[in-house]
């Protein structure tokens, strides 16, 4: 293999590297294009630069980061959003201001066509296409960064794989450990065929290519999930990612049917002709027009629709219909974030190498669903909102306390993902958009950042087990820091109102908007409080990590002795990552410092914002009412939930120092004490099982069911009809002769004499039963002379 | 507020008594004492026949077979008494088929008293003049001897309410003598098979 | 009848037929050079069909894309068979057809060159498969109905021979079997053959009509054509039967020849009758629930290339007969049952899923997946959601039409290919028990790899073909049962389930676990030219569909638009409903008795259909002395015959 | 108070009365039939229980008792008034000779019992299945 196989991942880690730095250029072309954050651009010459510049620069990069494998053919590009100047302005006076629903009537800047059309049949067409916005860009650069970083790491924590390799893990059945061929340049492969699918999710045009680019996200995640195919916990895990993740699909599957079905376009933007005229308006389009100031409103499709189904009530039907196609995108979102209840693949899924749970299974493809939720956000009705609230606030919680009992260090920061995005899906629930997609960055930077110090000492001291670590600090000081300025991102950890880590903005942005949702729909408030509670337990559980892993005496001296620090080409990408991990949504403007809306991050994001979203809005069904995001930039509430979010997690932190470091608490104490809970806990809330009792078993027992029937019932009828066919056809002469003619007699004699037999039986000599049957008879005869002659 | 009519009131305490009797021989399991059990429901059932107006019959009732036939019988009690057959013991099984089966027959033989027991109805022209129909009888019963005519019937002279009965009467006293000559020869001792059958029994 | 396609046609058709003929001559032994001729015989077809296929080709008959011929029947030939009763000898192509035309001489070709494991009387396995190829060609060109009966036969023999005698353990149960299930199917298509063409009728038909059927070239000669026959008035029981499925098809669209009742006066209609016995035979054919178990029985018994063709080819005979022949010729009764047809369709899917869920034999697993993949087909084609409430809005069906379609083609490879898969390592192992696979990966990682791209095109992945079916499909039916569209969407999950733990008993794991590890060599270079072009047409179909819709599409939006035009004669109310009772309150009344009158004489069917349409929408008015009568012929609209006017004379 | 001694005193009155009227009704078919049905079934069911040769006589005995008062009671001129419906003085004799047919019955039956217990050592009925088929 040698230099092959390393070539492999040369040209994958170049060519995402190219694609990092064409999606810089795409941003550069971006901000010049429409400034980052409006404020800035106060004269209005250069927010007339929205229409002046051509964007197909920007546009054909972001096209050839798809790795070009898209033919594009010339697409038009122009800005939908007529962004004239007095557009532009109250959208650069709205963010700079940060005056509150100042931006409701603008117009965000996206750039959307088809490039090629998969299927069209006459009007519908399902097509390939992009829609490009200020997430697009933010995201694209997101994930490129990212995914080189992982990919110059990867090449580093994947070299064993150059060489033939011993499996340690599998045991033969003559009880030699398994030795193969290195598959470095398979993994490389598989990588690169994520990201291109990865990108092809952020750049989707319509939410079909969405799924398109899902389904092989999917099996991207399916094969790296499964990348020691060898390993049978690595198959299964793998197909349980599958599957779980198609359970989610299916969701998605009946939204996008119930979208089709009525709006007859899958396109977020809108459906354009030779000529650039949108011949069918969007999605986003036809749920909130334009004309009426972006209010969400039951599309008239639907509300046909509904009418053809014999709706007595049209608008109410339709709008359930809206309500079905949201929580069907949404499902999909559960499966692909895995959210609760969907979640019980993603600690599996840690099976894979390091560097694709860094990826895949943190940074990027995991976020996908936030991701969709974020960019399908323009279509979910406030009840929808409510459910992704709920539904991530449960998760939250639930994956926090999971991981409080973990000792997998990769588990650990698996369920620690599984929380940070439930708090993305939550904050998006509550109403803070900018909230969600900015944790859905920052975590993106820290999450990959944890997972890849993990990597650096799995790939030390060769376990996963943490107990089995301890007082690493020493050995790899650059690991252990980095993952320090991790673990302290994704607490949140900063000095209120001045400055924190990038965790510390987004995390009190969502704490915020929650704040502000509870105080306006007081049903709901339990949810700040839930949220507020798991980031005591974040702080706690990754610090018992860190402090476990780096801190206190080695637990276990051999492997302590072995351990080293990672080569450059690993430790580098942590430091860039750290970098990012800190500043990343760091207010640039010296003048706002303390103020985390000048966040350049945020007001790129701000820009992004789906149109009509950041106003209040109430729902029909439900009693929620969806605040607006900027109120929870009012000073009191702001002010409260950073106290809060503060407060909570210092407490977390206090305890993890005192059972981990200074000692002061013994775990083991803690645990016999709640022996209950901790069992519980241990067992992941026994969803495995439970899953495995009411779906797995019950679906293969009807599998076999059904198997059984056509065996046992239909082919049993078939034969048997066969059968009793040809026993009548051939034998039917000698048949009757045999039954009819000689039989009869024979039949009658023996007939006689089975009933003489039988009724010997009767006969059984004892006086008594005589007795018995002479009544019986008596009885019998007066009851037939009753009822059965005198009719 | 009537007087109690000390017919009725005789009938219902000999019709208890028999009937608790006849009960008392289904339920007893001693042998000797559900001969004395028998006694007593046959000699309370020749007073419902002194009630019922059958003054020769109750006589026969209590000589023949109270004198008679239980003597006979418990001659044969006192024969095979025997510990092991004093009180055989019948299985569960048994008493529930039993009872079923008895029960049954009751619930069908009941109704069929009542509905018999029944006048006709005022419809039935011919009966209209007759005061309280079938059921109700005299409150005073008047007694009229009935042996003299019975032993006229006997002889076969037929009287206005009851038939001759000579020839039947003949073939009773012939089969009483067969009868005797029968039970005397079967109940002779034997013993030769005694023996042999003894050997029987014991082997199964 | 000039025929310029005749001779090129039945050519290619029979050409395998005269091959098998060839053979007959070779000795016996050389076995090698059997095979080869009946490989060369199919190249030679396949490549015929692909030159058919190609644009820019001229010169022979071809499959023009032109607009205007690319929706119709094309390279059209008729020759008089049997003239008695009319049966000819009249084939023809169009979008629906030729794809799958293409098809089976692509898969046939394939499943020749799968053949060479095949040892035991070669001589008769290749001339009973060249014969199986010519059944196959014909039934998918025939358009007379005796015809196509007759190629259906014709296949059905030589299959059971291949499979009783080169089949597995159980070959006899399995042909046998098979065998069986096929004749009923058969024998029920031939009487519903017979019902429609002992009640056709070709001189109710308009001139316009009778071109579209094929019976004269064109309009011109129908005055020619109307004299050589007896005439509809003077000789009304001189019916002009016909086998002629075109014809048919404009019969039962266009006339009430059809909607007579069967066995009492009120009762089902002919068609429905015809409908239920067709829809029958052709669902055994697909297969589906519940007349499927044939299918997992003679996968396992067959020998690799015929399961490739059962699965790849003979499965598809089904759907093809569904939308060619029972549709458009029983349009009521297909509007009347299409839940029961996409009832039936998602059962097949589910309980397939289901079933290939249990199974641990390798070949009956994907022949279980084929049944849930089939099923797929049946609900698309039967997704009438065109009604009157939505306009007559007949795009989502045609994407389920469209998406079945597709998904025969999509299955036809993906299916062939996942049984010459299992075939490959049967013939090196000897076993098809799931349990005792494992690590093939490492083994035999080429055959991995196209394992992977095939069994995934299987599961429906975005990129390869099963994806475009399934998902057109599902889509679809949203419009028509949401309660069906939410069962179907759930199947991907069991698909995914069955495929993915299949991927992992046997490819994926340390090590193989079964009989003969030695055996298992990397693909020969026989094995890999089979499979890679299955891998190939599997990715272009899944990323460049609209190559394959330009052909069918056409063609199946054409056979789409007249049904709905059937249905939007039918359901008049709502022209009715429209105009203004008082208005024509007079007109009923005049119109009425004018058509009454009329009618006799006037012979222009194709008047008289307009006529009697219009007759209809008065009829709907509240005219006090048609009102009864109005109540009593105008029951639900697609059951019920509608027409006032011209059903009453024919009798 | 008072009330409700009325009260008491007036249900334990209507009781009292209902007895008396019960009482003073005079006998008819009816209570026979009832007595002798209640014989006979206990007879029967004695048949069909009693393992004791004896107590199967003793149950014949009973059937037959039971027979007997329905047909004296059928016969007596006090119980059926009209002459129609009642059997008169042949229910009387018939009774009579059920009586005597008894007991010969009873004699040859006891001779049998006897036999059976000379030959078996057991009165059992259970025990006496050779007639079993």
């Amino acid at each position: 293999m040698g230099a092959s196989g390393r070539g492999a991942g040369y040209v994958a880690t170049g060519a995402i590297l190219g694609g990092f730095v064409l999606s810089l250029a795409a941003m550069i072309c971006w901000i010049d294009a429409h400034g980052v954050t409006a404020g800035h651009h106060s004269d209005a010459a250069d927010s007339g630069h929205a229409v002046l510049v051509p964007p197909e620069a920007s546009e054909t990069e972001a096209s050839k980061t798809l790795e070009t494998r898209l033919v594009s053919s010339a697409p038009i590009v122009r800005p939908v959003a007529a962004a004239d100047g007095e557009h532009a302005e109250s959208h650069d006076g709205g963010h700079g201001a940060h005056s509150q629903g100042a931006h409701t009537t603008t117009t965000k800047v996206a750039y959307f066509d088809d490039w090629y059309t998969l299927v069209g049949l006459g009007n519908l067409k399902i097509t390939i296409g992009y829609y490009i916005d200020a997430l697009t860009v933010v995201m694209f650069c997101m994930i490129t960064l990212i995914a080189t970083c992982i990919h110059f790491y990867a090449m580093g924590y994947m070299h064993e794989e150059l060489e033939d390799v011993t499996d340690h893990e599998v045991t033969l059945s003559n009880g030699e450990h398994l030795h193969r061929k290195g598959r470095y340049y398979r993994f490389f492969q598989y990588m690169s065929l994520f990201c291109f699918s990865m990108l092809g999710i952020v750049i989707a045009g319509n939410i079909a290519m969405t799924f398109i680019f899902w389904e092989l996200v999917g099996i991207c995640s399916y094969f790296l999930i499964g990348f020691y195919i060898e390993r049978k916990s690595a198959s299964t895990a793998a197909n349980k990612a599958f599957i779980v993740n198609r359970v989610g699909d299916v969701g998605m599957i009946i939204g996008l049917m119930a979208l089709w079905g009525s709006l007859g376009t899958f396109s977020f933007g809108g459906e354009k002709n030779g000529a650039g005229e949108i011949v069918k308006p969007g999605l986003f389009e036809q749920v909130r027009p334009e004309e009426e100031g972006y209010q969400l409103q039951t599309p008239e499709g639907m509300e046909k629709r509904a009418k053809v189904m014999g709706a007595e009530d049209p608008a109410y039907t339709g709008h359930l219909l809206l309500v079905v196609a949201g929580l069907g995108i949404f499902c999909g979102c559960v499966g692909k974030s895995a959210q609760f209840p969907l979640h019980v693949w993603l600690p599996d899924a840690m099976e894979g190498p390091t560097p694709v749970s860094a990826l895949v299974h943190s940074a990027t493809m995991v976020a996908a669903g936030v991701f969709l939720v974020g960019r399908f956000y323009p279509m979910f009705t406030p009840e929808v909102l409510l459910i992704i609230a709920i539904i991530g606030c449960i998760t939250l919680f639930m994956a926090a306390t999971i991981a409080i009992t973990a000792t997998d260090i990769k588990r650990v920061l698996a369920y620690s993902t599984l929380s940070q995005l439930g708090y993305m899906m939550f904050a998006l629930g509550v109403g803070g958009w900018v909230a969600g997609m900015l944790h859905l960055i920052t975590h993106a930077f820290f999450k990959s950042l944890l997972f890849m110090c993990s990597g650096s000492v799995i790939h030390a001291v060769h376990t996963n087990e943490m107990p089995q670590m301890g007082g690493l600090r020493r050995k790899m000081p650059i690991t252990a820091y980095t993952m320090l300025i991790g673990c302290l991102a994704i607490i949140g950890a900063g000095v209120p109102t001045i400055v924190g880590l990038s965790g510390y903005y987004s995390k009190d942005a969502i704490l915020a908007q929650a704040l502000h949702f509870g105080k306006n729909n007081a049903a709901w408030n339990v949810m700040f409080y839930v949220a507020a509670g798991g980031a005591a337990i974040t702080a706690f559980y990754m610090f018992r990590l860190w402090f476990m892993t780096f801190v206190g005496s080695p637990r276990e001296q051999h492997r302590y002795d072995h351990a080293h620090e990672s080569p450059r080409v690993m430790w580098m990408p942590l430091a860039v990552l750290a970098f990012f991990a800190i500043f990343i949504a760091m207010p640039a403007d010296i003048e706002n410092f303390t103020n985390p809306a000048a966040s350049p991050l945020v007001q790129m994001l701000e820009q992004g914002r789906p149109d009509g979203t950041g106003v209040d809005f109430s729902g029909q069904l439900a009693a929620v009412m969806m605040p607006n995001e900027h109120g929870s930039h009012d000073e009191e509430i702001h002010l409260t939930a950073g106290m809060i979010a503060f407060g909570t997690a210092l407490s977390g932190l206090l305890l993890a120092c005192c059972m981990y470091w200074w000692r002061l608490i013994n775990p083991a104490e803690v645990r016999s004490m709640f022996a209950p809970i901790y069992r519980f806990l241990l067992n992941k809330w026994w969803f495995d099982e439970l899953y495995d009792k009411i779906f797995i078993r019950p679906t293969l027992w009807f599998g076999r069911c059904a198997a059984g029937f056509d065996r046992g019932c239909i082919d049993w009828l078939i034969d048997h009809l066969a059968v009793v066919t040809r026993w009548f056809t051939s034998g039917f002469d000698r048949w009757i002769d045999q039954t009819f003619v000689d039989g009869l007699a024979n039949w009658i004699a023996r007939k006689t004499y089975r009933v003489g037999l039988w009724l010997r039986k009767v006969q059984t000599g004892r006086l008594r039963q005589y007795v018995v049957f002479i009544l019986v008879g008596t009885v019998a005869m007066y009851l037939l002379a009753t009822f059965g002659l005198t009719k | 507020m009537e007087s109690i009519n000390w017919h009725t009131l005789l009938f219902l305490l000999f019709g208890a008594l028999t009937c608790f009797f006849a009960l008392a021989v289904v339920f007893s399991a001693n042998i000797v004492r559900m001969a004395s059990y028998l006694i007593l429901a046959l000699a309370t059932t020749a007073g419902l026949h002194f009630l019922a107006g059958a003054d020769f019959v109750g006589a026969m009732q209590l000589v023949l077979y109270v004198g008679g036939t239980l003597v006979v019988l418990i001659f044969g009690v006192m024969l095979t008494a025997r510990s092991p057959f004093v009180s055989l013991r019948t299985a569960g099984g048994d008493w529930v088929l039993a009872a079923l089966i008895g029960g049954t027959l009751l619930v069908i033989l009941l109704p069929v008293a009542f509905q018999i027991g029944l006048p006709p109805t005022d419809t039935d022209g011919t009966f209209s003049d007759e005061t309280g129909g079938g059921r109700i009888a005299s409150s005073v019963p008047v007694t009229v001897p009935t042996a003299t005519r019975i032993g006229l019937g006997f002889l076969g002279v037929p009287g206005d309410d009851f038939s001759g009965y000579l020839l039947a009467f003949e073939i009773i006293s012939i089969h009483l003598l067969v009868v005797l000559v029968g039970a005397a020869y079967l109940a002779r001792a034997k013993r030769r098979t005694t023996v042999k059958n003894g050997d029987v029994s014991g082997g199964s | 009848m000039d025929n310029p396609s005749l001779w090129p046609l039945t050519i290619l058709v029979f050409l395998p037929a005269i091959g098998s003929l060839v053979l007959l001559l070779l000795p016996r032994e050389n076995t090698e050079i059997i095979k080869r001729v009946s490989l060369l015989i199919t190249v030679i077809v396949f490549g015929a069909t692909v030159v058919m296929a190609l644009p820019g080709i001229s010169g022979g008959p071809h499959f023009s894309l032109s607009a205007d011929a690319v929706s119709q029947m094309q390279n059209v030939f008729q020759v008089n068979w049997i003239p008695v009763f009319d049966i000819q000898y009249y084939m023809g192509m169009d979008g629906i057809s030729f794809p799958l035309f293409v098809l089976t001489a692509f898969i046939s070709m394939l499943a020749m060159g799968a053949s060479w494991s095949i040892k035991k009387h070669v001589k008769a396995y290749c001339v009973l498969f060249l014969i199986l190829e010519t059944g196959m060609l014909g039934v998918f060109l025939a358009l007379d109905f005796f015809l196509f009966f007759v190629f259906w036969e014709v296949m059905l023999l030589p299959m059971y021979f291949l499979i009783g005698v080169w089949g597995g353990p159980r070959r006899e149960y399995a042909a046998i079997k098979f065998f069986l299930y096929t004749m009923l199917g058969g024998v029920l298509m031939l009487i519903a053959i017979l019902m429609l063409y002992f009640n056709s009728d070709l001189r109710e038909l308009s001139d316009d009509q009778l071109v579209a059927g094929h019976v004269i070239a064109d309009a011109g000669q129908a005055e020619a054509w109307r004299a050589g026959v007896p005439s509809l008035e003077k000789n009304p029981d001189a019916q002009q039967h016909t086998f002629n499925i075109l014809a048919l098809q404009q019969l039962g669209q266009h006339t009430k020849q059809f909607s007579g009742s069967v066995f009492t006066e009120g009762g089902k209609s002919i068609q429905w009758w015809a409908f239920v016995l067709l829809f029958i035979g052709f669902i055994i054919k697909v297969p589906s629930v519940p007349v499927h178990t044939w299918l997992p029985d003679a996968h396992v018994e067959a020998p690799t290339p015929i399961s490739m063709i059962l699965a790849g080819i003979l499965l598809k005979m089904g759907g093809y007969g569904i939308l060619r022949i029972c549709y458009p010729i029983c349009p009521e009764a297909a509007y009347d049952l299409a839940w029961v047809v996409c009832s039936v369709g998602v059962l097949s899917m589910v309980y397939g899923a289901f079933a290939a869920l249990a199974q641990n034999d390798f070949k009956r697993m994907v022949a279980y997946s084929s049944v849930s993949h089939m099923g797929y087909v049946v609900l698309g084609l039967g997704v009438w959601s065109a009604v009157e409430a939505n306009g007559f809005n007949a795009d989502y069906w045609k994407m389920g039409v469209n998406g079945a379609m597709f998904q025969m083609i999509a299955h036809g490879i993906s299916s062939a290919g996942m049984f010459f898969l299992v075939g490959v390592i049967y013939d090196r192992v000897h076993h098809r028990d799931l349990n005792k696979f494992g690590g093939l990966f490492a083994k035999m990682p080429v055959y991995g790899g196209i394992a992977m791209v095939i069994f995934f095109a299987g599961l429906g992945l975005p990129g390869l073909c099963g994806f475009i079916g399934e998902v057109l499909v599902v889509l679809s039916t949203w419009n028509f049962s949401i309660i069906l569209a939410v069962l179907s969407a759930f199947v991907v999950i069991l698909t995914a389930a069955y495929i993915l733990w299949a991927i992992q008993r046997v490819y994926l794991g340390p090590e193989y676990k079964g009989p003969h590890p030695e055996a298992l060599t990397p693909l020969t270079s026989r094995e890999w030219s089979i499979a890679v072009p299955l891998c190939i047409f599997a990715i272009v179909l899944g990323v460049y569909p609209q190559a394959l819709f330009n052909y069918m599409s056409p063609s199946i939006n054409h056979t789409v638009d007249e049904l709905v035009d059937w249905q939007k004669h039918q359901q008049p109310s709502a022209i009715a409903e429209s105009v203004d009772p008082p208005d024509h309150d007079g007109n009923v009344e005049t119109v009425t008795s004018q058509g009454k009158d009329t009618l006799p004489e006037k012979r222009s069917l194709k008047e008289d259909n307009e006529e009697s349409l219009q007759l209809e929408s008065f009829g709907a008015l509240p005219a006090p002395l048609q009102a009864t009568e109005a109540v009593r012929e105008r029951a639900p609209p697609p059951e019920e015959t509608t027409v006032v006017g011209d059903q009453t004379e024919r009798g | 108070m008072f009330l409700e001694a009325v009260d008491v005193f007036e249900k334990k009155d209507s009781k009292r009365k209902a007895m008396i009227d019960f009482l003073s009704q005079p006998v008819g078919l009816t209570h026979y039939l009832i007595v002798g049905a209640v014989m006979f079934v206990a007879g029967l069911v004695c048949m069909a229980t009693k393992r004791n040769a004896l107590g199967v006589l003793m149950g014949i005995e009973l059937v037959l008792n039971g027979a007997n008062l329905n047909f004296v009671a059928f016969g007596s001129g006090f119980l059926i008034r009209n002459p129609a419906y009642q059997l008169g003085l042949d229910g009387q004799i018939i009774s009579l000779f059920v009586i005597v047919l008894a007991a010969a019955e009873a004699a040859i039956a006891l001779a049998i019992v006897l036999n059976f217990y000379n030959n078996h050592s057991t009165v059992d009925v259970d025990r006496a299945d050779e007639l079993k088929g």
